[in-house]
């Protein structure tokens, strides 16, 4: 370790924030960014799963619940970018990098939103998890990473909320509405454990990140607080955990339950997801289609300057 | 074809579904958008949209159903009409077309609906003005933002000229529409609810001359008009097809709670 | 989830389901073409596709109506179950694309058509043979058509060989699924009613790979699959758009006469 | 009238076809050929309001149906751009007049198809006009055209039987299906109505097409007998024809009428129609977007012939 790095290891482990101007790591700052980037990345498409029911919402008020939790995603995602900008790298060099697949976005969304209670699930089940890895990170090391981070969880513990509350109206519902809630738990609760990513024990990478306070917690105890938290719900709503292994270990004082087919993990970050190839082309088209309108809106404030300018 | 009026609670019911019709219309086509603009920026301002006309369109489908008196409330009407029922402006339901012809039909909406708003504030029913109150004060901001981004698409690149260009020559025989009046109006003008369509073309097209003269494009001069979403007479073969998407999930589980 | 398959009709159901879905599904694709293809001889020929298509529907969920036992027709199949009871294979479900990709998909689909069916004209079940005998016919000259043209459009220009090139890599991912078979299919082999999916690969990939390489596109070497369609357990977010239209008019005023 | 216009005049007295390598008057193939495109182009462009409906018919069987009408459309525009060709003049260069806007189609396609009654109401009504039309031109005095006429006419007169079904299943049906039967009625009525054209009685143009035998009968004649024979099913249908002056005349024996608003008529004919520029552009984009196509099948012909020339 240099100095340099001693001191910024002092400063970290003493729990004060590392600000943009200050000296870092090169690691430091391109773990960031790569972690950042895929948060952002995430937002923006994970758009794309919920915004297919928008035009299919079941009322009025939950049209405009979910039109204002996909407007904050998008926000999300503007605070997450403008976090990575911070670090010297622009929101339109991330962009080119998630549409040439050299970034990745979290794997969730590669699974399809096949009927309302799916909205329901993605609400409670992959928020939920999306909170439970973030929550520490609003204590991480990177000043505009933790302040995002605090922004963002408040939020999207409304949005948990939301989804829940779905789920309830479903479970409590109908003999077809129940049968759609647990059929939406069938297919994204493997999904949704797999979000906090294959257990670290021996990752090397994952123990710098925390040292840097990057990463707060492993993947499997967060994995296991999600898992405890989200039992008792499923038990609330009356619906069934698809794993038969499930049970409450007295003695871990914690639920043991089956490990998601990480094969598949690793099929869909590979690209072989059910939905990869929709959602990236859905964001690749947008944005080839967007050009003219970018372009467009950037000449026209280079004519309003150098009208101002010239006015001056 | 139309309804007959036959009283003044008929006119009030047909007069709040014009209203809510096509904010319902007119929000599920910017909903379309989601996950798919040209800039984040985009992306968010375009679900505000949405999101403060499917709002509006919750009071005033909330209270044409008071109104009618006969336990329809907003979701019943917005989900288990079929498109005759619909009073939804025509200009609300085309197709968004590209970024620009959306803007550009944002912006003739919005330019009509923000002067429309303006004098529903002095409505002679407080529910109305009410509902004004809140709704003008989103539109106001809505065509803030369509009014700058028609100025800087047509005042862009060659290209985002000739797009808006076009956008505006498809749009425009819409637009006559909103200020064609009936008998609705009229009773509605008579009980102080509304103001006449008619008088408010002038300040329309001075509004809309003003930012298209920005944006470098010309008032298209015909007054050719296509009619027949207000009254309900003859909607887009459009709303068909936006309705089976809206409606889908009310009929085929009909009677549910969500 | 695949409903749990507990008796021969059961499983009969659930193949009949397979069969009559999947035509359903792809005739609805291709009759979305309907007056937009790229030249008139097109246009009739894809009609004429999808008319077949869906009078093989007919028969297909005929029969598994008649099967169930429980009072479904064709149409309560077809036009009253939501996604998740469908049985169409996910490759009927993706969206047309350009001319190519839904040309492409014909094929692809055509060639297991029809070797699928050649082997249901021996099937033990005098009903599905009877069936098959007719279908057959057709779809001989539908994959006799699509094989044509894909290699005409494999062959011909610079521009149209690389939109080929680009419709098989997208559907490709999507054949797989049409020889895995599961416990539907192990019963009807069992029962002499069908073959096993999976003994039709390889003459699959010889008549597919010799079309290939014709139209001078490679037989892609992945062998990924996505699965989820034939088995109900998890189709594409596509179907669920396509049954809003289907089935919103029989959604809309159930119980009518057509 | 010179030798030859004379000799073809009694040809055609004589109700002697004309075959394309005849002789025959500019004014007469010009003529033909503009009626005949149009009416090539009508079928093509006919095959959008209808479907506009086939993905959304209501029952299988309704669909198969459709399928096959909107196919033998197509069918009918193929016999009759052949029939055009005979008179040196190629597909091509006639869809480039259509999609132009120098040639018309009839302006009945530039209406709506709103409900699913409008599909019967189109095939009883709009086919029956057509075949109202159509029937004398099967003694039209240019050979392909009278026979690509009698072909047409066989499968039109199908299809509106098919539409009169559609139409009786409705207005026998529910309340809303009774409903949905008159408010097609009362859109297409009168549209249906100007499909023979403005009155003809002082036309010059009318009269060298009758002497011609390229027209059998004036548009009013012709408008007279459909109305006669479509009032009764009507009252079959249990519905009310949308026009408060309609009354049997005795002494005429045919029923009196409203005339449809010519001004309207003309509107649409400008392009003013509700769907006109929705269906002109639906055709300009078919023929934009399958360029690549058309290019490619020609490219792989002349290669294949290319080859087989070679292996000779």
């Amino acid at each position: 370790m240099t100095e340099e790095e001693r001191k910024f290891q002092a400063h970290v482990d003493a729990n004060e924030k590392v600000e943009p101007k200050d000296w870092m790591p090169d690691d430091y700052r391109a773990t960031l960014i790569r972690q950042i980037g895929q948060h952002a990345h995430s937002e923006i498409v994970g758009q794309l799963p919920e915004g297919n029911w928008i035009t299919r919402a079941p009322t009025l008020e939950r049209k405009a619940i979910l039109l204002a939790k996909v407007q904050d995603e998008a926000g999300h995602g503007l605070y997450l970018y403008c976090a990575a900008e911070t670090l010297g790298i622009s929101r339109d060099e991330l962009t080119e990098d998630l549409l040439s697949g050299k970034m990745k976005y979290s794997s969730i969304f590669n699974y399809p939103t096949l009927t309302w209670a799916d909205i329901g699930a993605v609400g409670w089940l992959v928020d939920g998890a999306a909170i439970m890895n973030q929550v520490p990170l609003q204590r991480t090391s990177f000043g505009p990473y933790s302040r995002a981070m605090i922004r963002i969880c408040k939020e999207e513990s409304f949005h948990q909320r939301q989804g829940y509350d779905i789920m309830m109206k479903m479970a409590k519902g109908s003999e077809a509405q129940k049968r759609m809630a647990q059929d939406a738990l069938n297919r994204l609760w493997f999904p949704s454990l797999m979000m906090f990513g294959p257990s670290d024990k021996e990752s090397v990478h994952s123990a710098q990140s925390m040292a840097w306070k990057i990463k707060i917690n492993t993947n499997d105890e967060l994995r296991q607080k999600f898992v405890d938290q989200t039992v008792p719900q499923v038990e609330y709503l009356g619906l069934t955990v698809p794993d038969e292994t499930l049970s409450w270990n007295e003695e871990r004082g914690h639920y043991d339950f089956a490990e998601p087919d990480w094969g598949e993990f690793f099929d869909v970050l590979k690209g072989n997801g059910p939905c990869n190839t929709d959602r990236l082309s859905a964001r690749q088209e947008a944005w080839a289609e967007g050009k003219w309108v970018r372009d467009a809106m950037m000449a026209h404030a280079r004519k309003k300057s150098a009208a101002q300018v010239a006015a001056e | 074809m139309s309804t007959a009026v036959t009283s003044g609670d008929d006119a009030l019911f047909e007069f709040l579904c014009r209203m809510g019709d096509s904010t319902l219309v007119l929000g599920h086509r910017v909903s379309e958008w989601c996950g798919h603009a040209p800039v984040l920026e985009e992306d968010i301002a375009l679900a505000n949209t949405a999101l403060d006309l499917i709002g509006q369109t919750q009071l005033w489908l909330g209270l044409a159903g008071e109104v009618e008196g006969k336990g329809r409330d907003a979701d019943k009407l917005a989900f288990l009409r079929d498109g005759w029922d619909f009073r939804s402006a025509l200009l609300t339901e085309v197709p968004n077309g590209d970024f620009g012809r959306t803007l550009m039909r944002q912006f003739l909406f919005d330019a009509w609906h923000s002067i429309y708003l303006g004098r529903l504030l002095k409505s002679s029913d407080k529910r109305v003005a009410d509902i004004a109150e809140k709704a003008s004060k989103e539109v106001s901001y809505h065509l803030e933002r369509s009014a700058d981004t028609v100025v800087a698409l047509g005042d862009g690149t060659e290209e985002s000229h000739a797009r808006m260009a076009d956008a505006l020559a498809y749009l425009w025989p819409y637009v006559g529409e909103l200020f064609a009046g009936d008998a609705v109006d009229a009773a509605m003008v008579e009980a102080g609810v509304a103001p006449d369509p008619a008088s408010l073309r002038e300040e329309y097209d001075a509004l809309v001359g003003r930012i298209l003269e920005e944006a470098t494009l010309a008032l298209p001069e015909g007054r050719f008009a296509h009619k027949g979403g207000r009254d309900g007479r003859m909607h887009t073969e459009h709303l068909g097809h936006i309705l089976t998407q809206m409606q889908w999930l009310q009929r085929a589980y009909p009677g549910c709670t969500w």
